[in-house]
């Protein structure tokens, strides 16, 4: 299911990044992609506690998940431009 | 990545070249065991999108440690019955010994790096999501700057 | 042994079994390459009586270093033209750590201990005699008592 | 080709063996099999002694080959018995 905006509307000096959950996390919130509006200069770290505080259920996703922006693993540090993907990865299990 | 099962003969085929004396297949199987309990299946689910660029990250860096190595891989997604592959990765390769360890590598890469996830689905039809070991965010190589924890790159 | 093309697939599903995740498979081919010229195949032949006996003792070590490994080989003997293989180890485990290790150790055992010969036959039809790198009397365990020159186990 | 006796019939307490050549060394002797008489007690190098004196080209061989014994590798104090079947092997080059 895509939420397309669970944060208010941004304000002009805003980004705004889709996030992604996935498998446990995606059954936890009960949502797959989340639109978010961010502050300017936003790193990984901050993107994640947003989602913590506004999706479903968001305070059981991990304080430090494993994350992807725009399709590659991430640090928490990472910044973040207006129009990325970043994805809430569950522990890993291919293979 | 497919839903179809894995044919390894045509992974082979993808790798073979007139200099390449030593082809590497390593094929990974749902299994049942003991420990793990009566395992009839397991639903595996993707990042589609990342699996296949972090695929080609994976592919790319054993090309350049291995520079006339030929790979070919694949990771089943959906339902995969006990007894059938779930990944497979193919490598070419001069001689054995860069076979081997191009083979190896791409394969521990892709368990510790591939966004795919697997529920087990028991035989009494109740499933339970499963991760690899070791498959925590200070598992995974980030593309740069400083993480949490203590990544071990 | 084998006159015929070697089917790595029939050598995959000889190791299938219900609680084995892993399967290595090592196809080793007739290649072309500038060091060794224009060789267009080899012929292999061997002391075939022994050639199985060997092969049976390389798979009683594997399976007593790995109890649960199954393996499967086959080297092709004949006329190989470039680019076909002339010998496949299929190898399953429960886990890849064993089903990579024990492919290994039976390839490089078999390169060692078999009694085959190759003769490289090149485009104008000229032969040569081929041996393995180190498969001097030296490098090949005897079945007790004291050896020539320094055996190395 | 087989070469039934190419040693003197052997004394009644002699042992007689087959040895057995392959690939370079066959092309090299013009025979692949040969029946030998040794004396009782003998080991492989002695059976490849009297192969280097009474095999064509046998001073061609080398004087330490590769040798098998009734199939196994096998080392050249090893004792030979009545029967047995010894390989001479040219250095090996499966896979």
């Amino acid at each position: 299911m895509h939420v397309p905006a669970t944060t208010p509307a941004a304000p002009a000096s805003s980004i705004r990044v889709t996030a992604r959950l996935f498998a446990q996390y995606a059954e936890l919130a009960g949502v797959e992609s989340v639109s978010i509006a961010l502050a300017p200069g936003a790193v990984v770290a901050d993107l994640v506690a947003a989602l913590r505080r506004t999706v479903p259920n968001g305070e059981l996703l991990p304080e430090r998940p494993l994350v992807a922006v725009n399709l590659s693993h991430a640090r928490a540090d990472q910044p973040l431009s207006d129009g990325d993907e970043i994805a809430l990865l569950p522990p890993l299990a291919g293979g | 990545m497919t839903r179809q099962p894995i044919e390894p003969l045509g992974l082979l085929r993808r790798v073979g070249g007139p200099g390449l004396g030593a082809v590497t297949l390593f094929v990974g199987l749902v299994r049942r065991s003991a420990e793990d309990g009566p395992v009839a299946a397991i639903e595996y689910t993707a990042y589609e999108a990342m699996l296949a660029a972090e695929w080609e990250r994976i592919f790319a860096e054993a090309e350049q440690r291995w520079p006339e190595l030929r790979v070919a891989a694949c990771h089943r997604l959906g339902v995969v019955p006990v007894g059938e592959a779930s990944i497979a990765v193919a490598a070419a390769a001069p001689h054995r010994a860069e076979a081997f360890a191009a083979c190896r590598y791409v394969i521990e890469e892709a368990k510790r790096r591939l966004p795919v996830w697997k529920q087990e689905i028991f035989d009494d039809g109740t499933r339970r999501w499963r991760a690899n070991q070791a498959a925590g965010p200070e598992a995974v190589p980030p593309q740069g700057g400083e993480g949490w924890g203590s990544p071990s790159f």
